[in-house]
């Protein structure tokens, strides 16, 4: 039986004939014809986790710290991506068996998460922090947390001035050198109706014009924010729509990046921490809610590069400068989204897309 | 040729192990598509029962039917690219050393031993703005603007070339290598320039192979996900490009059951006229 | 034997080598590429690397991510090789020694789950696997691979039996050997080539399933999944890494079973 | 005793008759050929004795012992193919060794018993070369090797000659009945080539349209052909419909006026008669000779040179074309006969054969 268990994984890592031995170890098992996760055990959490920086900042802050507070145990999957894959998720709880405690949901996700009763309500009462929480910040199914916002990221070297506005990917100076989001196409589509309408809705015709204009200046169409950072590595771009928290990380690395919160307004977006229904450990869960969204742990978080709803947590000014959200002024841009609408037209506007894409 | 005219039924006990195993992995799925593929999505909730909606919807949409042609589009310049670009290479195996065969057959298998992602992290570094190609071409100034040589249907095209072609490359030379040479042999005695001898001798024998390749080719091009996604920067669209968007991004199981009954459809048409030519053409 | 003394000495087969010098190269290009990646000393990818190291080797070889996965499926791998190598070839010995009329209906069934999107057979598996509780386990894994590798037996074991001499496995049977030894000693010694194709394409195939198996695993992670997982969040020379070194793994099985191929049953010996 | 007994064999393909109700047998140490056109059944008789094609009904005895529904390896016959199936990827030797190793014959016992096989087929010093190094006789010989070293109850031979080329043929002939007759093994012939059959076997069987047309000696087969299809099919033959003639005394063949030898009664239906073609004589009509001296006369329409032979067809006047051959003896006689010649036409009464019924 292997579990992968995290607690005393990165930190101390073995060396390399000791990893290869444990390869061959792990061969000549049998562990593999056994299901790894066992029956529910009150003390084991199993949660999702992220790749990369985020997945290690996790790890340390949110987890590790957790784990032992409370001396419990628990079980990572890795997410591919940002999203939990809700397609495999249903499934699973359709047949009563999710594979986690808690779920990171996107707010499109939180609708058909309802609408399919996917998720369970949290009991409030088993949540005392909610009290130090913005009410925006608290749902029937969980707390938001995770805050981040989609503005234009650029190239601070290669265009000047500093964009203030969505046109600017319109102008012929970048033609050849811009690239809109594919991943999140309802975005995409929200831009340029704030571009050239003042409002992100509706989509139509109209809209789906202003991006054929845009359409010579584009050299990609890009899935995943790595093929975004890869872009911009490799030369390909200078700006594209993007989110704030890797921009942060890619200026940190040397690139020559901003975000930009363009004046038509920009989008601000979070997650739902909810759990799943017939989730094997949903007390556990409830305690984790209470105690991630406490002070610590948020300004962890923030520290990290995106926003919280806890009111206790202090910003210095570089932390309030990458999480934007905490700036009352710039937050006044802020445009907020129909999720309803985006889910139950995401059909409609696919097909509208892919003909636009393939005319 | 003596070949056992019995009607061998008791060979069939074979398939027993295949067939129970595709009794639970492919047709009790197939099954469950089938099911899914008249069930009703609205609203983001899966209503099972009889409904036609996405059949209707993939021929009224305006977009599922186009973009299903422009797959069989692009899965047929695949096909077409890997014939012309293998040929010359089962040609060649089948006339060098066996020491030289052995390192061309591995070349051909060679792109299948990495995986397809990182396959295409690799051409961003070749093909892109300022991949070795384009850099190479300015520095020798030989072009101004870096050419588009990615995020097209180009780059797509070229990516899945390069990983399919040992599939071009293997039933082909498994023909070549079975015509007789005496035949083509006797043809250029009598007089024939080379390329006569291939026109009117190598090509037609071969045509078996030829066929084998292009329908594993393009059956194979048909089911393209990941390529297009990558290399063609999303502007290229394919039918399994639609039905993963659809399962990912909407949850709508239904059209994609209908979407990918519909693509298992037109494959297996493609696979029975492949099947029914290759008869004529074995026949002769 | 070979057509080299009628098309050696002329243009064409100058011609000939030309082109395939030029298709090689358009091949084996991007391989080059990645390698060559791998020993950068950058944090990023980017061509010629600005410096060399061994970095991002250290990085895989001391990850237990990256040993996991790799040894999961290089597990998988080996598990379903040889099964899909004999479920494969008994099918395709079954459709050619089966009743000719039944042939190509059979035939096209058989090969049905190669044409099938793996997203919709990836979901029609998990369901089943949830319901007989084998997700995440290699009793999942392991048919669903197998779903998906042996039609590519099938066909090209299949090609390799409609070419081959029936009367030499009535020779053997008329010596003494039933059905099964006479298969055993002369059949399969002699379409070794497509058997090994099998096994390659198997192997290949197996290694580099993604959708399927993302459906199936939850805790466990294969290498495509763990590259995937990777990729989505950063362009790393790690998987540059990891790549070479399974390149190199597979690239010397691959080897080993065309070195093997050839030696036995070479064009020596098959007219 | 007999080494092979076939009693009402039948094999149907749905309604397709391939066999229908054979009886024969291979009595022990005899060589006897099935010889026939292709698709007349000769083969699938044969490989009905190997076990490869289960008969539709009948018995099927190898060596006094039902081996109806036997599958082929337990029965103990050595079988050679046309194409001589040699095993591409094993030495000569191992090649010879199979058959004794599927029939867990010890191995220190095989080598010797390999050993052997191949001194029989004068191969001993090539058992470590491939199949494809041989020569298409050298790989018959050790076909044969193959076949005999695991002391088969019957030989099977499925034209085993075919791919060679003639004169290698006609030298394998002589040597393969020789062995057949030091070694005294039972042995069946397939084949459609009727020299082959006449110059080796004890006896023949000749088949048509999945049906026995004669059995017999060589002899009998060539000279008392039974039936017509047996007279067309064996050598080359002249066979004339004739009619009773001259209160039974004669037999109007076609105009030619030839004697009832065997005192026909009854052939006002008619009857036919053949003349071997190398039993007529052609002379130039000798102008000394009184014009009573020859009693038939015709006149050459084609003449084809076969080297040893020379075949004419001759136009019998007021009868039958005839075809004829004579023997390229070098006396002048023949020598400047051509197309268009006169010529004197002669036979003994002994040429003439009426067929049976």
């Amino acid at each position: 039986m292997k579990k992968i268990d995290k607690k005393n994984n990165n930190l101390n890592r073995r060396t390399v004939i000791k990893s290869a031995l444990g390869a061959g170890a792990l061969m000549s098992t049998p562990y593999f014809f056994v299901k790894a996760n066992a029956a529910s055990d009150p003390k084991v959490l199993n949660m999702y986790n992220f790749d990369g920086s985020l997945g290690e900042f996790y790890t340390k802050h949110w987890y590790n710290p957790f784990i032992e507070k409370f001396d419990i145990k628990m079980n990572h999957i890795k997410l591919k991506g940002s999203r939990v894959p809700l397609e495999k998720v249903q499934a699973q709880i359709n047949a009563g068996k999710p594979e986690t405690d808690v779920m990171p949901m996107h707010q499109d996700q939180v609708i058909f998460a309802q609408r399919n009763n996917l998720a369970m309500e949290v009991d409030a009462s088993a949540i005392p922090e909610f009290a130090n929480y913005y009410d925006k910040g608290v749902t029937k199914y969980g707390p938001k947390m995770v805050l981040w916002c989609y503005g234009l990221a650029y190239n601070t070297e290669l265009v000047k001035p500093a964009p203030t506005s969505w046109k600017v990917l319109w102008d012929p100076e970048y033609a050849g050198k811009v690239a809109v989001n594919e991943g999140l196409k309802d975005q995409t589509l929200q831009m340029v109706n704030l571009a050239f309408k003042g409002s992100p809705y509706p989509v139509d015709a109209q809209t789906f014009k202003h991006l054929s204009d845009l359409r010579p200046s584009l050299v990609a169409l890009w899935s995943g924010g790595a093929d975004a950072e890869q872009l911009f590595r490799n030369g390909e771009i200078v700006m594209t729509p993007f989110w704030n928290g890797r921009v942060t990380k890619l200026r940190g690395e040397g690139l020559p990046l901003k975000f930009a919160t363009p004046k038509e307004g920009f989008f601000v977006r979070s997650s739902v921490y909810g759990i799943p229904r017939g989730a094997a450990n949903p007390e556990l869960a409830h305690e984790w809610l209470n105690w991630v969204i406490g002070a610590g742990p948020q300004k962890k978080m923030v520290e990290y590069g995106y926003g919280t709803f806890n009111k206790q947590v202090e910003h210095t000014a570089e932390e309030a400068a990458n999480v934007i959200v905490s700036d009352p002024e710039v937050m006044k841009y802020a445009v907020s989204e129909d999720f309803n609408q985006i889910l139950d037209n995401g059909k409609e506007w696919t097909d509208m897309w892919n003909k636009w894409k393939s005319s | 040729m003596s070949r056992n005219s019995d009607q061998n039924y008791g060979a069939l006990w074979l398939l027993t192990p295949t067939v129970l195993l595709y009794l639970a992995t492919f047709f009790v799925p197939l099954i469950m598509l089938g099911v899914l593929s008249f069930a009703r999505f609205e609203a983001s909730v899966t209503t099972l029962g009889f409904y036609f909606d996405n059949y209707v919807k993939i021929f009224s949409d305006g977009i599922t039917l186009k973009i299903f042609f422009q797959t069989v589009r692009l899965s047929l310049m695949i096909t077409f690219w890997c014939l012309i670009l293998g040929y010359p290479v089962a040609l060649l195996m089948r006339s060098c050393s066996p020491k030289m065969k052995m390192v061309l057959l591995f070349c051909v298998v060679s792109p299948l031993l990495t995986s397809i992602i990182v396959r295409n992290v690799a051409w961003l570094l070749i093909l892109g703005r300022t991949g070795i190609i384009n850099d190479t071409l300015i520095q020798w100034d030989l072009i101004s603007k870096p050419l588009p040589l990615m995020y097209n249907e180009f780059g797509v095209i070229l990516a899945v070339v390069h990983v399919y072609l040992s599939f071009m490359v293997l039933p082909l030379f498994g023909a070549l290598n079975s015509i007789n040479s005496s035949i083509e042999e006797a043809a250029s005695s009598l007089g024939a320039p080379y390329w006569r001898v291939f026109l009117s001798v190598t090509l037609p024998l071969s045509l078996p192979g030829v066929m084998a390749g292009c329908t594993l080719v393009f059956i194979l091009s048909m089911g393209v996900y990941l390529t297009p996604v990558i290399m063609g920067g999303n502007f290229v669209l394919t039918l399994p490009m639609l039905i993963t968007e659809s399962v990912r991004e909407q949850y709508d199981w239904p059209f994609a059951s209908a979407m990918a009954l519909m693509l298992l459809l037109a494959i297996g048409f493609m696979v029975i006229l492949s099947s029914g030519v290759q008869r004529l053409v074995g026949r002769r | 034997m070979s057509s080299q003394e009628s098309y050696g000495s002329r243009l064409p087969y100058k011609f000939l080598v030309g082109l395939v010098t030029i298709v090689i190269l358009f091949l084996e290009a991007p391989l080059i590429i990645l390698v060559i990646q791998s020993f950068t000393a950058e944090s990023y990818l980017a061509f010629p690397p600005p410096s060399y190291g061994i970095r991002w080797y250290k990085e895989v070889l001391t990850s237990e991510d990256w040993l996991n996965s790799i040894s999961l499926s290089l597990i998988i791998a080996a598990v379903v090789t040889p099964l899909s190598l004999v479920l494969g070839t008994m099918a395709a010995f079954a459709l050619d020694r089966g009743p000719k009329k039944l042939k190509h209906g059979l035939q096209t069934i058989m090969i049905a789950p190669m044409v099938l999107p793996h997203i919709v057979l990836g979901l029609g598996l998990f369901k089943m696997a949830l319901q007989l509780d084998i997700d995440d386990s290699m009793l999942a894994y392991i048919p669903a691979h197998l779903t998906i590798t042996i039609p590519f037996v099938i066909i090209s074991v299949g090609a390799s039996l409609q070419t081959f001499e029936v009367s030499l496995e009535e020779a053997a049977r008329s010596l003494g050997a039933s059905r099964f030894w006479a298969v055993w000693y002369i059949t399969l010694p002699i379409i070794r080539p497509a058997l090994i194709a099998g096994s390659i394409f198997s192997f290949i195939i197996s290694f580099d399933e993604f959708i399927i198996t993302f459906f199936l695993t939850t805790f466990q992670r294969t290498l495509p999944i763990e590259m995937f997982s990777t990729l989505m969040y950063q362009v790393k020379p790690s998987i540059a890494a990891v790549s070479t070194l399974t390149l190199a793994v597979t690239a010397f099985l691959t080897a080993m079973l065309i070195l093997r191929g050839q030696v036995t049953s070479g064009d020596k010996v098959i007219k | 005793m007999s080494s092979v007994e076939l009693k009402s064999i039948v094999k149907k393909y749905g309604a397709v008759t391939a066999v229908a109700s054979i009886d024969l047998s291979v009595e022990s140490g005899e060589f006897v050929t099935l010889l026939g056109p292709s698709g007349c059944g000769k083969t699938t008789t044969l490989r009905m004795v190997a076990g490869f094609i289960r008969p539709t009904s009948g018995t099927l005895s190898i060596g006094d012992v039902d081996m109806t529904g036997v599958p082929p390896h337990q029965r103990t016959v050595g079988l050679v193919f046309q194409n001589y199936a040699l095993f591409p990827h094993m030495t000569v030797r191992k090649n010879v060794e199979f058959g004794l190793k599927m029939q867990k014959v010890l191995t220190s016992e095989r080598g010797p018993r390999v050993q052997e096989a191949l001194e029989l087929v004068q191969l001993e010093s090539l058992g470590d070369r491939m199949p494809a190094e041989l020569s298409g006789g050298q790989q018959q010989r050790v076909a044969l090797a193959r076949a005999l070293v695991i002391r088969p109850d019957v030989l099977l031979l499925d034209e085993p000659f075919g791919a060679l080329d003639k004169q290698l043929r006609d030298h394998m002939r002589v040597e393969l009945r020789e062995l057949q007759q030091k070694l005294k093994i039972s042995t069946l012939f397939v084949t459609h080539d009727q020299d082959e059959a006449l110059s080796m076997s004890d006896r023949i069987v000749v088949m048509s349209e999945g049906k026995v047309s004669q059995v017999g000696k060589p002899t009998e087969i060539y000279e008392k052909p039974q039936t017509r299809f047996v007279a067309d099919f064996i050598g080359r033959s002249n066979i004339l419909v004739g009619k009773l003639e001259n209160k039974g005394k004669t037999i109007n063949a076609e105009g030619l006026i030839l004697p009832n030898k065997e005192n026909m009664t009854n052939g006002d239906d008619g009857v036919s008669v053949m003349i071997r073609p190398e039993c007529v004589k052609i002379t130039k009509p000798d102008p000394k000779a009184t014009s009573a001296s020859a009693d038939v006369k015709g006149k050459v329409t084609a003449s084809i040179y076969l080297g040893s032979i020379v075949q004419y067809s001759v136009q019998i006047i007021d009868g039958p074309n005839l075809v004829v051959t004579q023997n390229n003896t070098g006396f002048e006689d023949l020598k400047n006969l051509t197309v268009g010649d006169d010529v004197d036409v002669s036979f003994p009464d002994s040429a003439i054969y009426i067929l049976p019924g």
